[in-house]
């Protein structure tokens, strides 16, 4: 099958164009401006880095600017990827076909902020710490908070539909978007809400187009503004760590844990044994625990003074009532406030076969699954990734699993379920991509064996991921119908081209 | 007391640079505020309303962008500010007739209803014309004064005290009136940023011109009373002379020279 | 307990043969060790207060 | 005696336009590249400004490994490696430094790589955008450093302050020639607090634009203020420039060795007089004021807490804090080295960011420690209008003591 599209070439005189709309200074061609811009935090094949690598870097201001960009790139059929923080672990932000870099780190005001109405409205490029900072003065909260919390940016987040480590007590990004502009592949500018109200919670006019516009990885336009739910800043924050002597043993805890009805408890997160014997080469940030300690939950909890005290007590006797241990305040509190930053370090790569230290990238590869189906995943995960360890030691490194309550405003039900794998991309090569791919593909096909979604946080458009994804999770008409949606939006297949295998709208017979 | 102040959205004049090869002026890139005079007529008129009571109005002719400059002079104390959208003016005539200008924003006073007094900084910063207050002033059939360097309300009236050279003249003028004011007249306050941000998105009315019954073509075909033929950079040169000898010498020297050089 | 890290001046630290053969360790001296614990912890404190006005502490 | 280390031996090694980059400095960019999450980011002052990760951490470790890769030739990057204040904001923040700097006894250290870079390139005669700026400066203070030992002391001429003793103030040329209200004013701070002191008469040359530009130069100068010093009889040296007290505590030490003598900074030497009660602060001050922590301390030399004792001891100070983390954050727009010369504009709009911010905690004064800071902000405050006056603390702490400056 071949693509009817050919793209344009970006010559000089749509530079000159492009120079006109933003300003001389806001275009870069030169190489190592766009080599930086051609990954994402998702394994990147090192040794393929110019094929990645776009042709120019575009920095707009402002919507007008975008939907200019937009009516140029779609007129000359020129491949545009919108880059948001660029911290995705979905390679949303990653060119396919070249072209374009839309980088909307420019557009960072806070545009208003409602103390009556309970909402902020932002440009895409501002991000959740600025935001907060600002917002904290007023005594208000936006509650979105992803590993990448003090980088990732608004556009970003909503672009990738984010997903919020506090999300049970806060909601996610697709929950917490009252209404957005959005400029679509043609250059034309929307407005999508709930019906037609700027800061609507609720509403039962039109289709619900504003989701269609969340989580889109850039395959669906631009979005330029965004008015965003905000909630109380909250009174106090209660962190409690407990430690199992195993997986198992937290894993029916935490059952108890998110059904127990705590309106408070913002996060269940199961660090299985794996996770633990990875955290014990880690830092002094971890307190030594007896080695009884194989398996973790981190809990955190949020909310007014009084119903946190009252909640932290009945969180305690489920906790002691299954024989967990409460690992103490300074773990529980320096662990959680170092939760974005920690469990990542390159550093902590090893090669399996001498420990030495091979500096990795850190890869999650996560899904959402059901609590009855835990156990399986983490055994047959593991052993996917064993194998693929033995075979190529000192390349991949096993950091072990983490599973997250994974619901928005409740704990329940299910979980983003992750493996973090580290990966040596210094190393990589033809083979070790092609086992690194084939590892992600048995490791989605899991997920579909058990019904559950192949992410809940990183997008289902890598490679490896994303021929599970389209072929096998949304097999049931799904994928046709966001094929006639993406090609009615871009009739020219311009905005992030290739992602979510989307060509196939385009192609032939 | 219904205030309009009319206001523009400029360039940081101290950041403009010239490209050395081209010559042209570096305008894009360049950080935007609210005209520096302009400010000062945003001030009084806050001040006014502050003891007086009554409501402000902002008006500007400009891109969108101004909204970011409108929204400072509305966390200054205004009320509603609009926007004109004269982006597709600046293919006419780069730099913009402020007859022209005046003749826009009196059509959009004349739309918004009757004002008891109307604003204006002495100049703008980019342009300099001085003219945009007067001329407001004349479309609008108001009587008015310029280069206000203090105002008093009284009722009906307003005392003016206007600066010139080394003049200052008193007037005494009925009110609805249009008035120019200079830089003497007050500090204008700094909103702090959340202040900024907390403005209501909804109190920023952009219009466009056929909102005031106005094409481009019209102005384009209207007479340009003043429009800018060329710029060019002030060059200057350091001599760097260094007078040697005693401090008395070195000193008399330089006197004489700075006298052969008409400067003293 | 820990698989390789040992303890130096009252911190856990990486066995320094674990960092020979494909990545090594720089000069770094025990004062600018102290400094980057103390920043951290600096730090730590910081991002709590980022989401609540306090952090309450377990029950008895 | 605080002196912090952090060096990377394989740094000195110069890079070359068309040599490949060496494995070791391949492997050190990739540790940070290998992150991408770019916590470095957003605490820049320079990005925070233009929004472009080209300039940041991340930016010039993932462009410098795009060179090794053969995407990229090292001469483009020479505008690139331009923008960076050396704040040390990024290499502090880098997880790889305030998570794991620590456990693994390596961390990620952006200034150092940002000067090696500026100095190889211009070895290569690799030479960006207004680089003539640079060597003027280069050539002033060699003016300033071949004037007279008069000329040199001009800034004390009345102080009759002697040429040795155990205790020596350390005056370098931006001190002694430009900025001299903050020396004058910590020489008689210390001379009404009864410290004997003496002010050697010709150091060497400290300049970071000499640094980055002839290494070898920079370090014969930095042995001759060794020297100067030693030939003195210091045993302890107060520094009133925290741009030099990075060099006399992270800098020198890593290419002459341990110093023979205690550095010691004004601020935690006159927080400990004030403590002792040799300094006594009986004038009210009554202003409202915060304090505005120089990247070269709070980032660099872990010094916060000094400078705010002595602030809370004045009598009559309203006081509103920015903590220091937070403060990784600012920048005054001068930058260590030659950022303000090679970029004047963008300089002016960090400092007006920054003034924006004490503005907007409702205070009249910004305190200052250290000398550029003063001097970068006096010009922007004039320049911005924005009524927040600039000023050295020392300045109110002779205020305090009665002093006449």
């Amino acid at each position: 099958m071949t693509s009817i599209l050919k793209y344009g070439t970006i010559d000089d005189k749509i530079l000159e164009e492009l120079r006109a709309i933003v300003g001389d200074e806001n275009v870069f061609t030169e190489p190592h401006h766009r080599a930086i811009r051609a990954s994402v935090p998702a394994p990147f094949p090192l040794h393929k880095w110019s094929e990645h690598t776009p042709d120019v870097v575009v920095l707009p201001g402002s919507t007008q600017e975008v939907s200019e960009v937009l009516k140029i790139s779609n007129k000359y059929k020129i491949p545009v990827v919108p880059r948001g923080g660029a911290t995705g672990l979905a390679d949303g932000a990653m060119p396919l076909r070249k072209g374009i870099i839309l980088d909307i780190k420019r557009m960072c005001e806070i545009l208003e902020i409602d103390e009556v109405d309970r909402t902020v409205t932002v440009q895409p490029g501002i991000n959740m710490q600025e935001l907060n900072r600002v917002l904290e003065k007023l005594g208000l909260w936006f509650p979105d908070d992803p590993a990448s919390y003090p980088v990732a940016v608004v556009g970003g987040r909503v672009g990738t539909g984010g997903w919020s480590l506090v999300g049970a007590f806060g909601g996610h990004v697709p929950d917490l978007v009252l209404s957005m502009e959005v400029v679509l592949p043609t250059g034309d500018i929307i407005r999508v809400g709930n019906g037609g109200g700027r800061k609507i919670r609720k509403s039962s006019v039109g289709y619900r187009l504003k989701d269609l516009f969340i989580g889109h990885q850039g395959t669906l336009g631009v979005v330029t503004e965004i008015t965003l739910d905000v909630f109380p800043r909250p009174e106090v924050e209660f962190p409690a760590f407990f430690g199992y002597n195993s997986f198992e043993h937290a894993y029916e805890n935490a059952f108890k844990m998110t059904t127990s009805g705590l309106r408070t408890l913002g996060a269940v997160v199961i660090f299985d044994e794996e996770k633990v014997e990875y955290l014990r080469r880690d830092d002094e940030a971890y307190i030594p625990q007896p080695k009884s300690i194989k398996s973790i939950i981190a809990t955190v909890m949020y909310g007014t003074e009084a119903e946190v005290e009252g909640a932290k007590k009945r969180l305690f006797e489920i906790a002691e009532k299954d024989g967990a241990i409460y690992l103490g305040e300074e773990l529980s509190e320096g662990d959680w406030a170092s939760r974005h930053d920690r469990y990542a370090l390159p550093l902590h790569g090893r090669r399996r076969s001498d420990w030495q230290v091979v500096p990795m990238t850190w890869h999650c590869e996560d899904a959402a699954i059901n609590h009855s189906q835990l156990p399986y995943v983490r055994k047959r995960w593991h052993e996917i990734a064993s194998r693929y360890i033995e075979q190529y030691d000192g390349v991949f490194d096993d950091w072990g699993m983490f599973m997250y309550s994974n619901p928005p405003f409740r704990p329940w039900g299910d979980y983003l379920t992750e493996i973090d794998i580290g990966i040596n991309e210094l190393a990589l090569d033809e083979e070790t991509w092609e086992a690194w791919v084939n590892m992600k593909r048995e490791i989605a096909e899991v997920v579909i064996e058990v019904e559950g979604s192949i992410s809940a946080c990183h997008g289902g458009t890598r490679e490896g991921d994303v021929e599970v994804c389209v072929r096998q999770e949304l097999k049931d008409g799904q994928f046709e119908l966001m094929k006639k949606i993406k090609k009615m939006l871009d009739p020219n297949n311009i905005m992030n081209p290739g992602k979510y295998m989307l060509d196939e709208a385009y192609q032939e017979g | 007391m219904r205030i309009a102040v009319c206001m523009k959205h400029v360039v940081d004049t101290t950041e403009v640079r010239i490209d050395k090869n081209s010559g042209e002026l570096i305008l894009s890139g360049i950080p935007t505020k609210i005209s520096d005079y302009d400010k000062n007529a945003i001030e009084e008129a806050v001040r006014i309303k502050e003891k007086n009571g009554g409501e402000i109005t902002l008006i500007t002719v400009g891109p969108r962008d101004a909204f970011k400059t409108v929204k400072e002079a509305l966390a200054m104390g205004c009320d509603v500010g609009y926007i004109i959208l004269g982006d597709m003016l600046y293919d006419i005539a780069k730099f913009l007739d402020p007859i022209t200008i005046a003749e826009i924003l009196s059509k959009a006073i004349q739309k918004l209803g009757s004002f008891d007094l109307i604003f204006c900084g002495e100049v703008s910063e980019d342009g300099y014309n001085a003219q945009v207050g007067p001329a407001l002033a004349e479309l609008l059939g108001l009587p008015h004064a310029a280069y206000a360097s203090s105002l008093e309300v009284e009722d009906n009236l307003i005392k003016v005290e206007s600066m010139y050279e080394d003049t200052i003249e008193t007037f005494e003028i009925q009110l609805p009136a249009v008035v120019t004011v200079n830089r003497l007249i007050n500090t204008p306050r700094l909103p702090t940023l959340i202040q900024v941000m907390k403005v209501p998105k909804n109190k920023i009315i952009y219009w466009d011109l056929d909102e005031l019954d106005l094409s481009v073509e019209e102005i384009k075909n209207s007479k340009i009373y003043t429009s800018l033929k060329e710029y060019h950079e002030m060059k200057v040169e350091r001599k760097s002379i260094i007078f040697e000898g005693e401090a008395e010498d070195a000193v008399s020297k330089l006197i004489k020279r700075l006298k052969e050089e008409g400067l003293l | 307990m820990v698989r390789h890290a040992i303890i130096k001046y009252g911190h856990f630290m990486v066995d320094p043969d674990d960092m020979q053969d494909v990545i090594r360790q720089q000069e770094l001296n025990e004062e600018e060790i102290e400094r980057i614990v103390k920043y951290r912890w600096m730090y730590l404190d910081w991002m709590h207060k980022r989401f609540a006005d306090k952090v309450v502490k377990p029950p008895e | 005696m605080v002196e912090l280390l952090s060096y990377k031996k394989f740094y000195d090694e110069p890079l070359k336009k068309d040599e490949p980059v060496s494995e070791e400095i391949t492997k050190d960019c990739y540790t940070v590249f290998a992150c991408r999450h770019k916590f470095c980011r957003e605490v820049c002052p320079v990005y925070q400004e233009l929004r472009n990760e080209s300039y940041t951490s991340y930016g010039f470790h993932a462009a410098l490994l795009s060179v090794s890769r053969g995407i990229e030739s090292l001469g483009n990057m020479k505008e690139t490696i331009t923008y960076c204040l050396e704040c040390g904001a990024c290499e502090l923040r880098c997880p790889n430094t305030l998570f794991g700097g620590d456990f693994y006894k390596r961390r990620t250290t952006t200034v150092d790589l940002v000067r090696k870079i500026r100095r190889d390139l211009i070895a290569e005669n690799e030479k960006p955008n207004n680089w003539g700026e640079v060597e003027k400066k280069i050539d002033q203070y060699k003016k300033y450093y071949n004037s007279s030992p008069e000329e040199i002391r001009q800034w004390a001429k009345d102080l009759e302050i002697p040429t040795t003793g155990d205790t020596i103030l350390f005056v370098d040329y931006f001190t002694a020639f430009q900025e001299t209200v903050t020396v004058r004013t910590a020489a008689q701070i210390l001379m009404k607090a009864g410290v004997k002191f003496g002010v050697i008469e010709r150091p060497g040359l400290t300049l970071g634009e000499l640094y980055e530009t002839n290494f070898d130069e920079w370090l014969a100068h930095a042995k001759e203020t060794i020297e100067a010093l030693k030939s003195a009889g210091a045993k302890t040296v107060i520094v009133v420039n925290p741009h030099e007290y990075v060099y006399l505590t992270r800098e020198y030490p890593k290419y002459m060795g341990s110093l023979p003598f205690n550095v010691i900074f004004i601020t935690e030497y006159v927080a400990k007089l004030i403590e002792n009660k040799k300094i006594k602060l009986t004038t009210e001050v009554d202003i409202k004021a915060t304090y505005h922590d120089p990247c070269a301390l709070n980032k660099f030399s872990g010094i916060w807490e000094s400078p705010r004792k002595i602030i809370e001891s004045i009598p009559g100070l309203e006081y509103t804090d920015e903590d220091p983390v937070s403060q990784w954050y600012n920048c005054c727009g001068n930058g260590i080295a030659s950022f303000k010369e090679l970029h004047p504009e963008l300089s002016y709009r960090i400092g007006t960011s920054r003034l924006r911010k004490a503005a907007d905690l409702g205070v009249q004064y910004l305190l200052l420690g250290c000398p550029h800071c003063k001097d970068q902000l006096s010009e922007v405050q004039t320049k911005s209008k924005i009524n927040v006056e600039p000023i050295h603390l020392l300045e109110i702490v002779a205020k305090a003591m009665g002093l006449e400056v």
